[in-house]
């Protein structure tokens, strides 16, 4: 199995409070890292230092084949959704999927296909500021059908979805590793479904 | 030059070589400052057309030169932050922009309250006075940016993007501002366009010049310093610098 | 990423902007409105007299223009901030500079056009001989640009903030004066017979360069302001 | 020396007022900025030690509990 992410060292500071530093691990393709951790323990900023978001204190992330510092290439490598969904609440379910579809640079995709997919046919002409955070949700994680990318970081992904809509999202990401990718994810639920290679990480108040 | 740099580029070891210049710097603005102005107040002659209000050239035309270039620093500073990715430059601009407001300001009421005697006026629309006013807007709008963010590191940060913004700006300001003058006729301070000045004016400006030049260095130094103990707080380094405290903190 | 990609997320990017934003008109028509409300405070302010008001329109209207542009200026990123699409923005694989140049031109083409096709009627108001108002449609017209990219800028730099309006003028209206100069000097030279057209050269100069550099700061700002 | 007297040196040839308003308005802001220096560097001092004194009532509670 290649290596697919490989992190060493890695600290982060907010507001002045160390969150973790010295934490190193690496990803393989086909494995699923867990990340867990009470309430602002930095489950999130880690994630998001991951792919950038928020600068490191100190520490390398090498992006295999790619250094971290070669924006283009790591970007084309790796999704991330965080706790924000960027629906727009004023476009309707299928302007928003085909939108975002393109936004990622793609022309061909199916919005009624992925609409059906993640279970909102029907609604697809509604504002979707009229449906609920969970159908919004849906309506964000239909990147997960078109993306590319073989690292997937998520951050809460099961957030607001209700039990048949994670079993869809577990079901995706059963798929997801079978062909190779790898996923990070931050979680309270414990994954009912249970992947080959399941790595844990906890991080509270600084320590590992 | 990078390798060289580089070991510099640790805020403790910047924090204590700034505390061995400081000292010079002070002494050296107290000495040449002081020499300067007490030749230009006591022993430059007077000027054939303006008399005595003229010394207020001392410190309106070294203000005045500082006022721009400490901006343009604040922006270098801004670009080795950002093209670089040195935090401490970022830092600089804390410690920079609120010496260049001050330095802006004393241009300009120097220059208002030289007006008055001049064109009779404490306001006049001239082309220099509205540059400093609007050099003036926009230091503040980067120290107003800088304080506006909770955390400090962003604050810098977005702080450096608007100084080099404006300072893509100031020349557009300054011919733009020249032109709408000559446009509508407005009066200017004709002090500097004449034939070259007087040694015995002129050596003493140029002291006040440098004596500027250290107080500007001593000024940024000592809030660099403190800007560093700021983003630095919670480093074990700063204890050494603020000692431990007594051990005293018994709840009364 | 290939250039085909790059192109259809900067459609994209256009595309959504413009389709939210016809979803809420009123976000096009307030700014309008507001300079319509100021430039009629102007008669009532300082009498209605056609010489005074004359020699003045051009530069209210200019005013007017910088200060709407103020208010207009939280709709550029702060929803797009609030539901994560700033954050997404910036993790895409194409230039974020190109997709930040695609807001600012979809907020010129609705911010900035409407304002040329008002003019005519503040122009009317504030009884601006004619003479004027070729050259106060010209000035808007390239003019425009430079408040909708430089907006951009400050509005990407407190999108985090939250209560940036007093700030953001504070940041803006300095960096908004060359505009100001220059095109109210070009609509006064028109009326007094001389030539308007190397002041408005001059702007679209101006904005041909801000319109090209913008883009980057805008970018800058985003990532700044996600971090 | 281009005065004669003392007095002379405080009218400045008539436009005392202004020569001595603009080096005092001067010499106050730049006082200002280093009185602001100077206390900006005590707030930070003062919130370090509160800050390292949270931090011994914290390691003491801990002991306590412990």
């Amino acid at each position: 199995m290649s290596t697919l992410l490989d992190v060493k060292q890695l600290a982060s500071q907010r507001a002045g409070r160390t969150l973790f530093a010295d934490l190193s691990f690496s990803l393989q393709a086909g494995a699923v890292l867990h990340i867990e951790g009470e309430n602002g323990a930095g489950k999130s900023t880690l994630l998001r230092s991951l792919v950038g978001l928020v600068e490191l204190q100190a520490g390398t992330i090498q992006f295999f084949p790619s250094e971290h510092g070669l924006a283009q290439e790591w970007r084309q490598h790796t999704l991330f959704m965080g706790h924000k969904s960027a629906v727009k609440a004023e476009l309707t379910a299928l302007e928003n999927v085909a939108l975002q579809a393109q936004l990622s640079g793609l022309t061909q995709v199916d919005a009624w296909q992925l609409l059906e997919t993640v279970g909102l046919l029907g609604l697809e002409d509604l504002p979707a500021g009229q449906l609920s955070a969970g159908q919004q949700r849906r309506i964000a994680l239909t990147r997960l059908w078109y993306s590319q990318a073989p690292l997937w970081i998520l951050d809460e992904p099961f957030t607001a979805l209700d039990t048949r809509g994670i079993d869809l999202l577990q079901q995706r990401f059963a798929q997801h590793i079978e062909a190779g990718g790898a996923i990070i994810l931050t979680s309270h639920q414990a994954l009912t479904w249970q992947p080959e290679q399941l790595q844990r990480l906890r991080i509270q108040g600084g320590e590992l | 030059m990078w390798r060289w740099l580089h070991p510099y580029a640790k805020p403790e070891t910047v924090y204590h070589l700034l505390g061995r210049w400081l000292p010079w710097a002070t002494a050296g603005a107290v000495l040449i400052l002081g020499i300067g102005l007490v030749w230009g107040l006591l022993f430059a002659p007077a000027d054939y057309q303006q008399g005595d209000s003229y010394r207020i050239i001392f410190i309106h035309v070294p203000s005045a030169m500082f006022s721009m270039s400490i901006y343009v620093s604040l922006a270098i500073a801004a670009f080795i932050g950002r093209v670089w990715q040195l935090k401490m430059a970022d830092w600089a601009l804390a410690a920079i922009a609120p010496v260049g407001a001050v330095f802006t300001f004393i241009a300009l009421f120097t220059g208002a309250v030289w007006g008055k005697p001049m064109w009779g006026t404490w306001w006049e629309w001239d082309a220099r006075l509205t540059s400093q006013l609007i050099l003036l807007f926009l230091y503040i709008g980067v120290l107003a940016l800088y304080y506006a963010f909770s955390d400090n590191r962003t604050g810098a940060k977005a702080a450096g993007i608007l100084a080099m913004v404006g300072v893509i700006n100031i020349p557009i300001i300054r011919y733009s501002v020249e032109w709408w003058n000559t446009l509508h006729q407005g009066a200017t301070l004709t002090v500097f366009e004449r034939p070259p000045m007087a040694n015995s004016m002129l050596f003493p400006l140029l002291t006040c010049i440098l004596g500027f030049a250290f107080l500007a260095a001593a000024l940024i130094m000592q809030r660099m310093r403190t800007e560093i103990l700021r983003q630095e707080l919670r480093r074990p380094w700063v204890k050494q610098v603020f000692g431990r405290p007594a051990a005293t903190g018994e709840r009364s | 990423m290939s250039r085909a990609s790059s192109w259809t997320a900067l459609t994209a990017i256009m595309k959504r902007d413009l389709m939210v934003v016809m979803r809420r008109r009123s976000d096009i028509l307030n700014p309008l409105l507001f300079i319509l409300v100021v430039v009629s405070l102007f008669p009532l302010a300082v009498g209605p007299g056609p010489d005074i008001l004359g020699r003045i329109a051009a530069g209210v209207i200019w005013v007017a223009a910088l200060l709407s542009a103020l208010l207009g200026s939280e709709r550029l990123f702060r929803e797009d901030y609030l539901d994560g699409t700033l954050e997404q923005l910036t993790l895409q694989p194409q230039a974020l500079p190109l997709l930040s140049f695609g807001k600012i031109a979809v907020h010129w083409l609705l911010s900035g056009l409407p304002l040329v096709i008002l003019a005519p009627l503040c122009a009317l108001l504030l009884k601006l001989p004619l003479a004027g108002w070729g050259t106060l449609m010209a000035t808007l017209l390239v003019g425009t640009p430079i408040l909708s990219a430089i907006t951009a800028i400050g509005a990407a730099l407190t999108v985090s903030l939250g209560r940036g309006g007093a700030l953001l003028s504070l940041l803006l209206l300095p960096l908004f004066i060359p505009l100001l100069i220059f095109a109210s000097g070009a609509v006064e030279a028109a009326l007094v017979g001389t030539a308007a057209w190397p002041q408005v050269l001059l702007l679209a100069g101006l904005s041909l360069l801000t319109l090209l550099l913008a883009p980057f700061a805008v970018a800058a700002s985003i990532r700044v302001s996600v971090n | 020396m281009q005065f004669d007297s003392w007095q002379a040196f405080i009218e400045m040839g008539g436009y005392g007022f202004y020569v001595w308003l603009a080096f005092g308005v001067s010499f106050l802001a730049m006082g200002v900025l280093v009185v602001q220096g100077l206390r900006a560097r005590s707030r930070l001092q003062r919130e370090f030690t509160q800050e390292q004194q949270r931090q011994q009532r914290l390691a003491r509670r801990k002991q306590e509990v412990s």
